[in-house]
């Protein structure tokens, strides 16, 4: 028992400190891409290919002074950036980060809550997630913020859907709501971006959609809203909220490495004969690359489209990719009744 | 053991007063979600597992957002809201007060089964997919044709042009 | 992880609890004239009953009650949206969603 | 194939909806042809039953689905396949298609085309319903259904008011017929706690002779039988029912419908034999109807009118075989007078179909050569009416005619009457229509023209049939070995059913033969020096004075009619509804409306319209109530 509990806590800090140090590396690398894209050089001062950017802004947004707006609800307004990164973190609980590590003949497995409602409680983490921003936005008494705020409940409600419909294909061909054994059956057979290619699109519309990211950044464009619903914030609190963004960003690239692209697991696993810890090194690994891809895929989209209109939204979400998902769930039943 | 469900029903009972003497509706809204969370809590206590997360992404998910988000739409605020009558309020007091004392004084004559069940697993979500999808097949059909008529009546209802 | 609640929490507690946050709900509806806030006790009120299903679900082994909840969180999430709705119509007809204000059902 | 006998009522069914739902929108004579495959295919599935169907069949019961279950009251929509059924459905069918073949061509630039196939189709569904159903209220929807039909067809030209009026008339003397069966209906089930056939002729095995409950519910489904064969007192719609198409006449007001009633008395017979007194009123009932429509006929000069009251007529004479306890006979003047009245119907439709609409004989004449091929055809039916030997006629004919020499001289007397009225009136029209010249301007003659084929070919069906029906049922006299094939199939339903002429003398047998045949011939040579020799015409309705104006007028029954009920009841309900009910206004006005009105004033202050105001008071009551119960548990 001991050994597995401490394994336990181990786990948890190293998935949080990797969780913190994966999101303040995404800001210098979002800055370096989107040098990258726009053919310049970016932040090259702080350290060697100013590697140490995102300490100096850590150190930047600590020392900033605290600024809270008289007019606002002070305990709404400080609790809101910190429920948006509780929410933020609760997901990577449930996200199997590579196979079972052998220690002294106990199996440990690299994974914090091995829940057999694993995707329900992702989807349920989610929809809460949205409370952070909503009581931030409303509690800065300021219209921008309150407009940020409102757009992005119901742009997180509207994308919601699509994205449950989406998930509930992946849970009809697995036969079950543990992302272990999804990740397990995804080993065994074929990745199910081969199986569910149009789940996987919308997931992955649904996903930027709430993480608020371009192109569907509405609730915080500041060509619009000056910042959304983190106008009135300052120092830390407007650097959890900007860390939060990053963080989510980071599970949802590990969502969606799980659900379609087999998690940890890479081709030719099982034939090279290696013992269980080096496997789990290696898939872990591989798992890690996933995320990192689809966290550029991010940058790169984001840095690549323009931003939507807001009836543009709307209409996609609930014209568009709701049907489709609908249609998709439809066929993927069908066929499995049929083959 | 005992003392997580006394802590959240205690919690739930607080904030549920909360949700009605508060002013500011929207504060309301955020004690109910609360409340929310400690029912979802005393879900997990009776191995309710599936009740669990279905409260969480129904009502704090969907259905408090809801609210919150109208409540922003009309910025309600708490002056907004009059006062009732003294009269109203110490009747509806009374009529309240009394229907928990009959309420209880009812249920506390009520014959409990003693035989108390050792089955932990009906509320996961298995065993309760298998429950719905056969005896209770026609009303969760019958619950998707609601919903449907639901969101169709709130979108008419929603649309401007009508008036 | 999970232990058996119904060993050491006796049922009468919990249908107390039950009880208290159904007759809340109630005084909320008495006593508010926010056409919202009445709205939120009367949900209030079904998950007071929602636990009492639970309860007696977990307490009997039986899912049946589960699904109920199930059924009433439906109906519940249907009667949110209809009734919203209804409450943003009324709020641009009269600018209030006073319910004290809405009495001329009366004919 | 019986396994596939539910088709045979879902395909008319089928073809009314299409038609009903897409025949406007169809072209050309496509609805026809839906309407004429949809009644074929069953004639055709009964007949492949009906060859399947030996003589030591069981009856087949066919349960489709409880219909109606309330208390001990059980209804099941089931139909029972048995002789009887099964040869009305041939009949229905069989000439039902032959029928609807004829009505494509007659109807065809009709606007209302496929509305007139659907009514048909509709009408063969209830038609079968009628006959196939294995209980009394399958029976009476059927029954009802074809009083519909025949009412949307009677009035199907339903912009002259005049057919409209008919068409009503129709249905409001049917709906008097229907109270009677329905009145029977109920009084059997209180009585048998059954409305099943098969389970009431079992229990009718133990109900004594003449039994009061029985009487009187024998009589009220003969009142229904009365009200749908056009008997007396309530025959006068079926002349006026000529409004209707021609091909709506033949199949519904001379081939099937009417002969619905002849049905239900030959299926509940099991009662009707535990009743002599009714039994002895329907045979007095029918030869009065018999002779008194005949002798109507004889005056008639619309071509239609003059079958119309014929087929009054021949149905009185199959009622008079009822009433002897007859069945087999009736059953073969049915099926025989089938053949031969449609036939005449459709005769008289070509011959309308060809001069235009014109209906009056007066204006006709001389058309044998005109229209060789319907007047052949024509004159076949005349002669199987007439009972001319060897067409059908005179065998289903001579059957009853022997039966009632058997059973009671006088009705034999009387029907023998009847009958010669028959070839009187028949060759009457035959002569005047066909025979002689040209009686209308000449301008019309040349526009005269023989029907179509694809109405001759079924007037040339039927004629044979006609001419060769009697085979069905050969007296044992002429069909040596095989005779008697009708009453053999229908045996296992009557167990006492015998031709009469089994067990007779020969000589007296050849002999009535003879006089009857004997009598026809000479009625049908004084009526040829009369009507071609002569070339006498019916008079102008304004020269006739005293009987004949009585007997042109049709006895005035209609005027009767309307001045001893009609008009009454009119009376009666204008002084209730213009009198009695606004006393009674004024009198509980003053006392009760006053007092609620007060009651309600004080009561209606709690309708405040508060929301507050309600939720309070109804949670106090909820508490009040919980209270209550509480206090009355301990």
């Amino acid at each position: 028992m001991t050994l597995a509990l401490i394994a336990k806590i181990i786990l948890v800090v190293a998935i949080f400190v990797l969780t913190l140090a994966v999101a303040a590396y995404s800001t210098y690398l979002e800055r370096k891409v989107a040098a990258f894209l726009q053919d310049r050089l970016g932040p090259d001062r702080a350290g060697p290919w100013g590697l140490l950017q995102p300490l100096a802004d850590g150190v930047k947004m600590f020392t900033k002074e605290e600024f809270i707006p008289a007019a606002s609800e002070k305990f709404l307004f400080i609790l809101g950036p910190g429920l948006f990164i509780l929410t933020a973190l609760m997901t990577s609980a449930v996200i199997p980060w590579g196979p079972a590590l052998v220690i002294a003949g106990e199996v440990i497995a690299l994974q914090v809550a091995d829940i057999d409602i694993g995707v329900l409680y992702v989807l349920g983490v989610v929809s809460v997630g949205v409370y952070g921003i909503m009581i931030g936005g409303w509690a800065s008494n300021n219209k921008y913020s309150l407009l940020g705020a409102v757009r992005a409940s119901s742009q997180m409600i509207s994308y919601e859907l699509a994205m449950g419909i989406s998930v509930i294909t992946i849970v009809m061909i697995t036969g079950s709501l543990s992302l272990n054994e999804i990740v397990g059956q995804q080993a065994q057979g074929t990745w199910n971006v081969l199986k569910q290619p149009l789940g996987f699109l919308i997931f992955l519309v649904c996903a930027f959609a709430e993480t608020n990211r371009a192109p569907f950044d509405l609730p915080e464009c500041e060509t619009e809203l000056v910042g959304g619903y983190h106008t009135e914030y300052s120092s830390m609190k407007l650097g959890l909220f900007l860390f939060a963004e990053y963080m989510n960003m980071f599970i949802s690239s590990a969502m969606i490495a799980t659900l379609y692209f087999g998690g940890w697991h890479f081709p030719y696993m099982d034939k090279l004969g290696l013992g269980p810890n080096t496997l789990a090194f290696l898939g872990f690994t591989v798992f890690f690359l996933k995320i990192v891809f689809f966290i550029f895929f991010y940058m790169w989209v984001r840095w690549t489209l323009p931003r939507f209109r807001y009836d543009q939204l709307m209409h996609l979400g609930w014209k568009v990719l709701i049907p489709l998902a609908l249609l998709n769930m439809l066929a993927t039943g069908a066929f499995s009744l049929l083959f | 053991m005992q003392y997580i469900f006394y802590t959240l029903a205690f919690f739930a009972i607080l904030c549920a007063l909360f949700v009605v003497f508060e002013k500011n509706p929207v504060h309301s809204v955020l004690y109910l979600i609360l409340t929310f969370f400690s029912i979802a809590g005393i879900y997990v206590l009776l191995n309710a597992q599936f009740l669990f997360i279905v409260q969480l992404i129904v009502y704090s998910g969907a259905i408090m957002v809801l609210f919150l988000f109208v409540l922003m739409l009309l910025n309600l605020n708490k002056d907004t809201e009059p006062q009732k009558s003294v009269i109203f309020k110490t009747a509806g007091a009374i009529a309240a007060g009394s229907f928990l004392l009959v309420l209880v004084a009812v249920l506390k004559d009520t014959q409990q089964s003693t035989e108390l069940s050792a089955m932990t697993d009906i509320g996961l979500v298995k065993q309760l997919g298998k429950t719905l999808f056969t005896k209770f097949v026609v009303p969760f059909e019958v619950a998707s044709i609601l919903f449907l008529a639901a969101m169709v009546g709130s979108v008419l209802l929603g649309k401007k042009e009508l008036y | 992880m999970l232990m058996q609640i119904n060993h050491i929490v006796p049922i009468e507690h919990i249908i107390t609890l039950s009880c208290i946050l159904f007759c809340i709900g109630v005084m909320g509806v008495l006593l508010r004239r926010n056409a919202i806030i009445i709205l939120m006790c009367i949900e209030l009120m079904l998950n007071a009953v929602n636990i009492l299903f639970a309860t007696f679900s977990a307490y009997n082994g039986n899912p049946d009650g589960q699904i109920f909840v199930f059924f009433i969180m439906v109906v519940a999430a249907a009667e949110v949206a209809v009734g919203l709705a209804l409450l943003v119509l009324i709020y641009r007809n009269t600018r209030s969603v006073d319910v004290s204000l809405l009495d001329r059902l009366k004919w | 194939m019986e396994k596939y006998f539910y088709l045979v009522i879902l395909f008319p069914l089928i073809g009314f909806l299409v038609n009903g739902l897409l025949g406007s929108k169809m072209k050309g004579t496509t609805p026809g042809l839906i309407g004429t495959v949809a009644v074929f295919i069953p004639f055709l599935i009964a007949l492949g039953v009906f060859f399947n169907y030996g003589h030591e069949s069981q009856p087949i019961l066919q349960n489709y689905f409880p219909w109606i279950n309330i208390f001990d009251f059980q209804a099941n929509f089931s139909i029972l396949i048995d002789p009887l059924s099964l040869q009305m459905t041939l009949i229905i069918t069989g000439i039902g298609s032959l029928i609807h073949l004829y009505s494509i061509g007659y109807m065809h630039d009709d606007e209302g085309f496929a509305r007139f196939f659907s009514y048909l189709n509709l009408f063969i569904f209830s038609m079968l319903l009628l006959v196939l159903g294995s209980n009394l209220l399958i029976l009476f929807i059927g029954w009802e259904g074809v009083g519909l039909c025949s009412y949307l067809l009677i009035g199907f030209w339903y912009k002259n008011e005049d057919y409209g009026y008919a068409a009503r008339k129709a249905f409001v003397m049917n709906r008097i017929g229907d109270l009677g069966l329905i009145a029977g209906i109920v009084l059997l089930w209180s009585y048998f706690k059954t409305i099943e056939f098969q389970a009431m002729a079992i229990h009718a095995a133990n109900v004594d002779m003449s039994d009061p409950v029985i009487i009187i519910a024998t009589l009220c489904l003969f009142i229904g039988a009365i009200g749908k064969s056009a008997q007396i007192p309530l025959y006068t719609w079926l002349p006026d029912a000529m409004a209707g198409p021609t091909p709506v006449s033949a199949l519904i007001h001379a081939a099937t419908m009417v002969t619905a009633g002849i049905y239900l008395l030959v299926r509940a017979h099991f009662l009707f034999d535990l009743a002599p007194s009714v039994l002895n009123l329907v045979s007095y009932v029918g030869i009065a109807t018999s002779i008194f429509a005949a002798i109507i006929a004889l005056r008639q000069n619309d071509i239609k009118k003059v079958l119309a009251y014929s087929t009054v007529s021949q149905l009185g004479l199959m009622f008079v075989a009822l009433g002897v306890g007859a069945y087999t006979t009736a059953m073969f003047h049915v099926t025989t007078h089938a053949f031969f009245k449609a036939l005449l119907f459709l005769g008289a439709g070509s011959v309308i179909h060809a001069l235009h609409g014109e209906q009056d004989i007066r204006n006709m004449g001389g058309l044998k050569n005109e229209i060789k091929s319907t007047y052949w055809v024509f004159l076949i039916g005349t002669l199987a009416i007439c009972g001319i030997f060897p067409l059908s006629g005179m065998f289903s004919k001579d059957e009853i005619l022997t039966v009632l020499f058997e059973k009671s001289k006088g009705l034999w007397a009387l029907s023998l009457f009847s009958s010669l009225l028959t070839a009187v009136y028949m060759f009457r029209l035959l002569f005047l229509t066909f025979f002689g010249t040209y009686r209308d301007d000449e301008h019309k003659k040349s526009k005269i023209h023989e029907s179509p084929m694809v109405m001759m070919a079924p007037l040339w069906v039927l004629a044979i049939l006609s001419v060769f029906g009697g085979i069905l049922n050969l007296p044992h006299l002429i069909g040596g070995e095989s005779y008697g094939k009708m009453a053999h199939f229908l045996d296992p339903i009557f167990s006492h059913s015998k031709l009469a002429t089994e067990h007779m003398d020969a000589g007296l047998e050849i002999g009535l033969m003879a006089l009857v045949v004997g009598l026809v011939v000479i009625i049908g040579f004084v009526l040829y020096n009369i009507y071609v020799k002569k070339e006498s015409l019916p008079k102008p309705d304004m020269s006739l004075r005293g009987v004949e104006a009585l007997v042109a007028n049709k006895f005035g029954v209609d005027e009767l009619y309307d001045t001893v009920i009609s008009k009454p009841v009119l009376g009666i309900s204008r002084f209730f509804g213009q009198k009695v009910e606004s006393a009674f206004d004024g009198i509980s006005g003053f006392f009760f409306v006053a007092g609620f009105k007060s009651i309600g004033n004080s009561l209606r202050k709690i309708q405040n319209g508060n929301v507050e105001f309600y939720l309070i008071l109804m949670t106090g009551s909820i508490v009040v109530l919980m209270i209550l119960q509480f206090l009355i548990k301990i």
